[in-house]
């Protein structure tokens, strides 16, 4: 048991110290976390309401529509999102079950 | 028509040669030229090592038609050509005596690249199969309702 | 009708200053780029190809030419560097010259020495003439009265006076007007050929307000897309370039004078602004071709630095006349006169007509009759055929 | 006889201790959509998992990826998969991707079975639903077979390390080389009695300007000191026997006719003359000829062809000399053949553009001659006329459309593009240029295909240059026709001109160049010995663009140079050079490989009844011998591996079903129809 | 510490088709070869792309066996997210790189690519591979058909949160991996460093990048992909499924206002290629090819272009000048049609796609001390009659990185290039010749690739 206590806490200090090293990349990258989430907020928002395209969810946050695209790729790529057919000339998404809770 | 017996549609076995008949199948597909779906090649070192009685047999399990699609006088093998007509040649009077449109077994070469050919053939075969229909009838009457060869 | 091909016409037209007009794989870049393209107007390329065909009549018939501004959009973006631009600037030598029959136009294009040849015997017209008009006076031919030279103070219209001076001009003036109008009247022949005497008159005047805008404001520059700075300095020239020949021409007996006018007396301010604008479109236009930055200064033909140097000559031996006579010195200011003269004369006979200074008078026709053609298309005339670029 | 390493798979089979189950692993491939935009790979994966013996069956994206070979390996080894069935492009493609893999999971590379699901179904059906039907069948059989498939193992002979090369020209020459700096020996035929083909023939050549006899001979001189090559001139291949890493050839050599010392001689003396060939055909040259001054061998030769019954009389010092053709045949060993048999120029039907009606018109083959024939100086001067205006005319021979160029003798017409003409125009353009600066050059083309590295520079340069380029479209080709009687210049060319608004026009000229394509020389005989395929251009074909790229279907033959399609000298170079890498791979190790695709007796069934051997077409591949069965001294067949083509005659020949084909046996036949007929397993199909 | 030492007959620099070619040419006539790649992955440019001309084969069928038979060829090896320091020849003639091998973060032994890691990462970074539509995870395996198969960390945008490394099954997540350097002998090189395209924004006239609906060639080869970022072929504007589509030829080659005069050969033919595939995939899109000269010069090209032409593609002879947009983020591009009468036109497409081409992308004179021609890339003093011979002896070039070819064009250069290296191994090698271990006759050799 101390062993993994020990473990955990050397790691906890290994990490520390890499993110004091990398410091500037890791500030960066927090901001761009932090900013991409809040995006992520909005257009999982607007989906709430069921299957959108992607105009419709620019619409509905605001946002630009390549943006939401290129979030909706993102999401789509780790199953956050599935895609249900078309409206049009645009498919429409909604969100994956899990993301529905 | 030929929907008086085993329903489905009629199947035509393409034994191609591999230096002939199913490069030039897959010199089709490189042209994505469109085609009947009844057709099942499969890839043969060359056809004279096939016996009389496995077109027989073939034809006796259901098969519609064969098409063989050897290399013609472009055979890689010494004596292939000829053999393999020889042994067809052998084939249609077997084929009379059992009832069977002797139209159903064609010996045709095709090359590489020859995709018209090909394709023309495959026509054929499915224009002869919608007269005739399917061989289990011909087999199951006999000998005695023998469509006229030609 | 025969089309045959005649590379001949590129090397002449290098003479007028194309440049590297061979280079171009007719890609059509130039006549896309250019923003005063459309369906129905296509240029340079089609000039290009032209020249390239040697096809010399149908490109004497055509205005396209006088309808480029110089922009310089499709030679910065020509992907073999053909300097499309400067083939059109070529052209409208070229056009200048064809449309002048008597050849000399041509000559001043594609020699040098015969442009100092004219200026050298141009220039002796003014000392001639008041070498014959002292001389005669001298002699005691009467009627030569107000011929004289004061050496105590300025009095320039007792060494060269006005009204003779004035007939001199005023008589030169018709004599290039009369050329000029010749020219014209050829380009007109060209560019109308058979249409131009089925078109209702009415259509020609109705029109003639484009002419006249054309000339005046240069409107169809607007929509060459860069910025409006080169348009309003060349406004700006033209007025100064307007004001100048009304005062010589018009008004040369109130211009030219031996009164010591106050500083706002408006002949004193007409010479000022006039002067001053074309000291500065002229000085500034020299100093860019030597600079070469820009794309309209990157080349220069022989005939580009002749009219603005002739004003700018003209302009600051006029400003010293002006300063002399202020200033008191007779013999620098008769002598300057003279030089000043030389200047001015030399530019008229080798400009007006068959120079670069005709530009005035054909890009705006060329509009007009563009104009006119449109409007004749338009008209449901069903003997007309509708009638494009070419 | 090449060593032998006799397959022991009959052997193996029969001894297999016990019967293993079989445990059939099946893969549909999506093929990068390739398959799955039309076939549902699902479904027929879904399918497939209810044959019997099938215990695992997968889709994937792409099955031949690491990831993809990477499933079939795990399943090899965890789930005990030990036959392989994957249904893909076609066999030819990747057939030996997954041999290799099978084999790294430790199974024998035969317990493997491509079906071409590509080819021959996705790509060539539309209906969805009836397509993975097909699909389904097409997988089952395959599967059918799987269940039947034996272990075989490779049969592996000793190679012989020296490639014969066919062709000496640049490509033939490069090839040789690189075979030989590899440390193999080369055998180079040239059918005519000098090397250097049709680059002797150019003058200065692009890219690098460079003289290309200068170029050429630099190669030449290598060639001819290298120890390790042995070439012979005015040879032909006549016959082959045998297989990858050992076939035997036959060259048959014409005579050079004239000794070495007298050779000289001889030419001065002789007086009868044929058109120069050299030339083509513009001037006369004698029988007994060397190519071009400076020509490798230096030693004249007599042109047999142009001497009907092969015999030549000849006056020397007062003395009547007989000169004959005495052909003799050489037979070498070789373990590989590079093909470079190189190019023709498209000859112009008479009348095609006014070729061989007006004098005025010439090919650019011909012109390049004319030129270097042309006296010095400012002005050109042909056949003594001095020309003021030259057109020339891109694409004659190449890029036909049906029903607008008449067809070649085979009825095809060329539909390609021959790829070097449009540089070799405008390169020509500007030596002209450059030699007679008042010259008008005009260039009536297609479109300008100057793609190589440096060539874009010659099209810049000849427009520079002040060559006036006209361009017509395909469906609307130039004309060539005579000038009426008081024109300036004898022809002229009309075009509807696509860069003057599709206006017809007319170009005066004094003299027309054809800048002709590129043909495969006729080697019909080639295509015969050694059965290698042309393609519907008449090129020979390579195996894949990609994956193959100079080599043939046939094993141990390679393709060099314009054989395969028109290139450029530097392209004819690269292609010999990578010909002569796959035949440093195939030969370098000392061995080769061939597919145990041979015949097998079993000695059950055999009765000896010889009928096999009397139906065998080669040479020692099937024996009766004599051996104690039970015994009784009995004969039975025998089949020898190594001489053995598998081609099956023997298995219908057999009346006992004794014999039987290694890996495509008749029993698997007869199970792969039994699967196509039977009704395939229930799966619901989406439409 | 002295850097771990690699011995072997020849260098390959650079794991792209042409790399690869040579690299298994030479191994397989028995040379031991070290195969260099700067990426994580080897494939090149050639895995990026959907299919290929003029087969249409799919392209990672041709690529990935390639890649999978480099991996497993017992002759070859791999030495992937690498960058070569410098090289010079040592007193016996032999060449010495020193190579640096970036950190991946990652235990390349143990990772087995489950991407759990990824799945657990809460970054999200624009993916190069996909021409940055696509996503990638600050963790993650470059693409799905990667060789080697295994994840790497892009440390530059991690905010080293340790995520990744508790659910890793394996254990196979180091954050304190440090670079590597390593030494690789090698008596031949072979570069095969490839090419860069002409970036999208080099014209101004062409929106200089800005414009969301004027894409390059290589982004609609990932549209076309289907492992591709959307899995369609989609607009990058808002997601579009596009009714008109046009191509821009020349769009980075033979431009003197570009600074390219030359050809890149390829852009003609993968043109006509996606208009055929777009045409398979949206088969009520129209497709219009703007060109100045059509170059199908290969086996086969010609009648490619001919079959596309009779499929419906609208091949339009104009260089377009200019390219603007409405307020839908349509593009409309400006161009004189010169086969119709030399009007100059507007016309509204929903996406266009710039043809650019190819340029080389760094200068070899510092590292390998060879020539450069004046397009830039690596020269070839004796190109007609020994094409991949450089102007360093032993230094040898192979596809694309001595100037624009195809893939066809760079597997029979990587051929030539594999003879001349092989040449010069066996003239040089140590012991007078035979560098390489040539193999006796009847010699047994595992011939361990497929």
């Amino acid at each position: 048991m101390t062993d993994k206590k020990e473990d955990t806490k050397n790691r906890a200090a290994m990490l520390k110290s890499l993110r004091e090293k990398h410091k500037e990349t890791v500030e960066k990258t927090q901001a761009l976390l932090k900013h991409n989430q809040s995006i992520r907020k909005q257009i999982r928002q607007a989906m709430q309401s069921g299957p959108m395209t992607v105009p419709e969810v620019a619409e509905a946050t605001g946002l630009p529509s390549d943006r939401v695209l290129w979030h909706v790729t993102a999401m789509k790529k780790y199953d956050l999102v599935r895609e249900v057919g078309m409206s049009g000339e645009y498919y429409q998404y909604e969100l994956a079950q899990k993301e529905n809770q | 028509m030929g929907q008086e017996s085993n329903a489905g549609e009629p199947k035509v076995l393409i034994l191609a040669t591999l230096s002939g008949g199913y490069a030039g199948a897959d010199s089709v597909g490189q042209a994505h030229a469109e085609y009947a779906t009844n057709t099942y090649i499969l890839p043969v070192v060359c056809p004279a090592m096939f016996p009389e009685e496995f077109y027989i047999e073939s034809f006796e399990r259901g098969i519609d038609a064969i098409l063989v699609m050897f290399s013609g006088t472009d055979c890689p093998y010494k004596g292939g050509a000829e053999r393999t007509a020889q042994i067809i040649n052998k084939v249609y009077p077997m084929m009379k005596e059992r009832g069977i449109d002797t139209r159903r077994l064609r010996l045709v070469a095709i090359c590489t690249v020859c995709t018209k050919p090909f394709l023309k053939e495959v026509t054929q075969v499915n224009e002869l199969l919608d007269e005739i229909g399917h061989v289990a009838a011909e087999i199951a009457a006999g000998p005695s309702v023998q469509a006229p060869a030609s | 009708m025969s089309n045959r091909v005649d590379p001949s016409l590129i090397k002449e037209l290098k003479e007028y200053g194309a440049v590297n007009i061979e280079a171009c794989f007719n890609c059509g870049n130039c006549t896309a780029i250019c923003p005063l393209t459309d369906s129905k107007h296509s240029f340079p390329r089609n000039m290009i190809r032209l020249v390239q065909m040697g096809f010399r009549k149908r490109i004497m018939k055509t205005p396209d030419p006088w309808l480029c501004y110089y922009c310089g959009d499709c030679s910065d973006t020509c992907p073999r560097e053909a300097e499309p631009a400067e083939t059109m600037m070529a052209l409208r030598r070229w056009l200048t010259a064809q449309y002048d029959r008597s050849g000399h136009g041509a000559k001043l294009y594609t020699s040098e020495k015969a442009v100092w040849k004219a200026i050298l015997q141009y220039s002796m017209i003014p000392v001639i003439l008041l070498l014959i008009f002292h001389g005669l006076k001298a002699l005691g031919v009467p009627g030569l009265d107000s011929f004289e030279i004061v050496t105590d103070r300025v009095a320039l219209n007792a060494f060269a006076p006005v009204f003779w001076v004035w007939a001199v001009v005023l008589i030169d003036f018709v004599l290039l007007g009369s050329r000029l109008v010749r020219n014209i009247v050829h380009m007109f022949q060209l560019v109308m050929g058979e249409l131009g005497r089925k078109i209702p008159l009415r259509i020609y005047i109705q029109e003639f307000k484009t002419f006249l805008l054309h000339t005046i404001t240069q409107r169809r520059w607007l929509d060459c897309g860069e910025d409006r700075k080169r348009w309003f300095k060349h406004l700006l020239l033209i007025s100064g370039y307007a004001t100048m020949l009304i005062l010589i021409v018009g008004l040369l007996w109130w211009f030219q004078t031996d009164e010591l006018y106050p500083l706002f007396h408006p002949q004193r301010l007409l010479g000022y602004y006039a002067t001053v604008v074309l000291l500065y479109a002229t000085g500034e236009a020299l100093i860019g071709r030597l600079r070469k930055r820009e794309q309209i200064h990157r080349f220069s033909h022989p005939s580009d630095w002749l009219f603005p140097a002739f004003i700018f000559a003209g302009t600051v031996t006029g400003i010293l006349v002006h300063i002399f006579r202020y200033a008191g010195w007779p013999w620098p200011t008769y002598l300057m006169y003279v030089l000043h003269v030389m200047v001015m004369i030399s530019m008229l006979d080798t400009e007006v007509g068959i120079g670069k200074w005709t530009h005035l008078f054909y890009r705006p026709l060329a509009m007009y009759l563009e104009r006119v053609k449109e409007r004749a298309a338009e008209e449901p005339a069903p003997e007309l055929a509708p009638v494009g670029a070419d | 006889m090449p060593e032998k390493h006799d397959s022991k798979a009959a052997a193996k089979a029969k001894s297999s201790p016990k019967e293993e189950e079989v445990r059939i692993g099946a893969y549909t491939c999506y093929c990068g959509g390739n398959i799955s935009d039309v076939v549902y790979c699902e479904k027929v994966a879904e399918a497939l998992a209810k044959l019997p013996n099938v215990v695992v069956s997968r889709t994937d994206m792409s099955m031949c990826s690491d990831a993809g070979q990477a499933k079939i390996e795990e399943d090899i080894r965890e789930h005990g998969v030990n036959r392989v069935v994957v249904g893909a492009c076609a066999p030819s493609l990747h057939e030996q991707t997954f041999r290799g893999t099978v084999q790294r999971a430790g199974l024998n590379p035969f317990f493997y079975h491509h079906v071409g699901l590509r080819e021959q179904d996705s790509w060539v059906h539309h209906d969805r639903v009836a397509a993975t039907k097909k699909a389904i069948r097409l997988m089952s059989a395959g599967i059918a077979k799987a269940r039947l498939l034996e272990p075989l193992e490779h049969i592996r002979l000793s190679a012989e390390k020296h490639a014969l090369v066919i062709g000496g020209g640049i490509a033939g020459l490069r090839a040789a080389r690189d075979i030989s700096r590899r440390g193999l020996k080369v055998t180079l035929i040239e059918r005519s009695p000098f090397l250097g083909g049709h680059m002797a023939q150019l003058e200065s050549i692009f890219p690098t300007e460079e003289d290309a006899r200068t170029v050429l001979h630099g190669l030449i001189e290598e060639v001819a000191a290298d120890p390790n090559i042995t070439l012979y001139t005015s040879s032909e291949l006549t016959g082959v026997r045998g297989y990858v890493g050992d076939y035997q050839v036959q060259i048959t050599q014409q005579s050079r006719g004239v000794d070495e010392d007298v050779a000289e001689e001889a030419m001065a003396a002789c007086t009868l003359e044929v058109p120069d060939d050299y030339n083509y055909g513009l001037t006369q040259r004698k029988v007994i000829y060397k190519a071009y001054p400076g020509c490798y061998p230096p030693t004249p030769a007599v042109d047999w062809k142009n001497i009907p019954d092969g015999k030549l009389e000849l006056k020397m010092n007062g003395k009547k000399i007989k000169l004959e053709n005495k052909p003799k045949t050489i037979d070498v060993k070789v373990g590989a053949i590079v093909i470079a048999t190189g190019f023709t120029p498209y000859e112009p039907r008479k009348g095609e553009y006014g070729y061989g009606e007006l004098p005025e018109v010439v090919t650019m083959p011909q012109f390049i001659r004319l030129l270097a024939m042309a006296p010095k100086g400012e002005e050109l001067v042909i056949n003594e006329k001095p020309v003021r205006n030259i057109g020339f005319i891109h694409c004659v021979g190449s890029r036909q459309i049906d029903d607008v160029h008449e067809p070649q003798p085979d009825g095809e017409v060329n539909n390609y593009c021959s790829r070097v003409c449009c540089t070799a125009t405008l390169h020509l353009a500007n030596d002209l240029r450059h030699r007679f600066p008042d010259l008008n050059i005009f260039d009536v083309y297609e479109d300008i295909r100057t793609y190589g590295r440096g060539h874009e520079d010659y099209y810049i340069e000849a427009s520079e240059n002040r060559v006036v380029f006209l361009r017509f479209h395909g469906e609307e080709p130039p004309e060539v026709v005579a000038s009426p009687d008081d024109d300036v210049s004898p022809v002229q060319i009309k075009l509807k001109d696509y860069l003057t608004w599709g206006e017809e026009v007319e170009v005066p000229a004094d003299l027309i160049v054809l800048a002709v394509g590129i043909m495969p020389n006729p080697v019909d005989d080639l295509i015969n010995l050694l059965k290698v395929s042309p393609g519907t251009d008449r090129f020979l074909l390579e195996v894949h663009p990609k994956l193959r790229p100079v080599e043939t279907a046939v094993p141990g033959i390679v393709l060099a140079g314009t054989a395969q399609g028109p290139m450029t000298i530097q392209e004819s170079c690269a292609a010999a050079s990578a010909a002569a890498a796959k035949v440093s791979v195939l030969l370098s190790q000392g061995l080769v490989e061939l597919e145990p695709y041979v015949a097998r007796v079993d000695l059950d069934l055999c009765k000896g009844s010889g009928e096999c051997v009397e139906v065998c077409a080669y040479e020692d591949a099937i024996t009766l011998e004599s051996m104690t069965i039970g015994g009784k001294e009995v004969k039975r067949a025998v089949v020898s591996p190594a001489n053995c083509a598998g081609c099956g005659a023997c298995v219908s020949a057999c009346p006992n079903r004794a014999i039987d084909l290694q890996g495509w046996t008749l029993g698997q036949y007869q199970s792969m129809i039994e699967a196509i007929v039977a009704e395939i397993p229930a799966v619901e199909i989406e439409s | 510490m002295a850097p771990r030492t690699i011995k072997v007959d020849a260098l390959v620099v650079g794991g792209g088709i042409a790399g690869m070619q040579s690299a298994l040419d030479l191994a397989d006539q028995g040379y031991q070869v070290a195969l260099v790649e700067k990426q994580p992955s080897i494939g090149g440019k050639m895995i990026e792309l959907s299919k290929v001309f003029p087969t249409l084969d799919c392209c990672s069928c041709i690529t990935t066996p390639k890649m999978s038979a480099v991996a497993h060829n017992s002759n070859i090896q791999l030495f992937t997210y690498c960058d070569i320091q410098s090289v010079d020849k040592q007193g016996d003639g032999r060449f010495v790189a020193q190579v640096i091998q970036k950190p991946r973060y990652v235990d390349i032994e143990t990772c087995t690519a489950c991407r759990q890691c990824e799945y657990a990462c809460p970054i999200d970074l624009p993916h190069p591979f996909d021409q940055n539509l696509g996503v990638h995870r600050a963790i993650y395996v470059p693409f799905s058909t990667a060789v080697p198969q295994k994840a790497l960390i892009d440390i530059d945008n991690c905010i080293l949160c340790g995520k990744c490394e508790r659910v890793c099954p394996v254990g196979c997540v180091d954050f304190t991996q440090q670079p590597e350097e390593l030494a690789i002998e090698a008596t031949a090189i072979v570069l095969a460093t490839g090419f860069e395209i002409t970036p999208t924004d080099a014209k101004a006239e062409y929106g200089g990048g800005k414009l969301l609906n004027v894409v390059n060639a290589l982004t609609v080869e990932r549209l076309l992909a289907p492992t591709g970022p959307y899995g369609h072929v989609l607009r990058p504007s808002d997601g579009k499924e596009p009714d008109s589509i046009a191509y821009i030829q020349c769009a980075g080659s033979r431009d003197k206002s570009l600074g390219v005069e030359y050809c890149s050969r390829i852009c003609c033919m993968y043109a006509i290629k996606q208009s055929m595939l777009i045409s398979g995939a949206l088969p009520l899109a129209d497709i219009a090819i703007y060109y100045m000269d059509i170059r199908t010069f290969g086996k086969g090209y010609d009648q490619f272009y001919q079959t596309a032409k009779a499929m419906g593609v609208q091949f339009i002879k104009g260089k377009v000048a200019k390219i603007t947009e409405d307020e839908n983020q349509n593009p409309i591009v400006r161009v004189e049609l010169i086969d119709e009468g030399s009007q100059v036109v507007e016309r509204q497409h929903d996406m266009v796609v710039l043809s650019v081409g190819m340029v080389s992308k760094y200068d070899p004179r510092t590292i390998y001390d060879v020539n450069v021609a004046g397009d830039g890339f690596v020269d070839t003093p004796l190109t007609n009659v020994s094409p991949c011979v450089t102007s360093r002896p032993g230094v040898f070039v192979s596809g694309s990185a001595a100037g624009p070819m195809d893939i066809v064009d760079s597997i029979v250069m990587a051929g030539a290039a594999a003879a001349e290296a092989a040449a010069y191994i066996q003239a040089t090698g140590p012991n007078g010749h035979g560098g390489g271990r040539s193999i006796a006759a009847g010699e047994e050799k595992e011939l361990a690739h497929a």
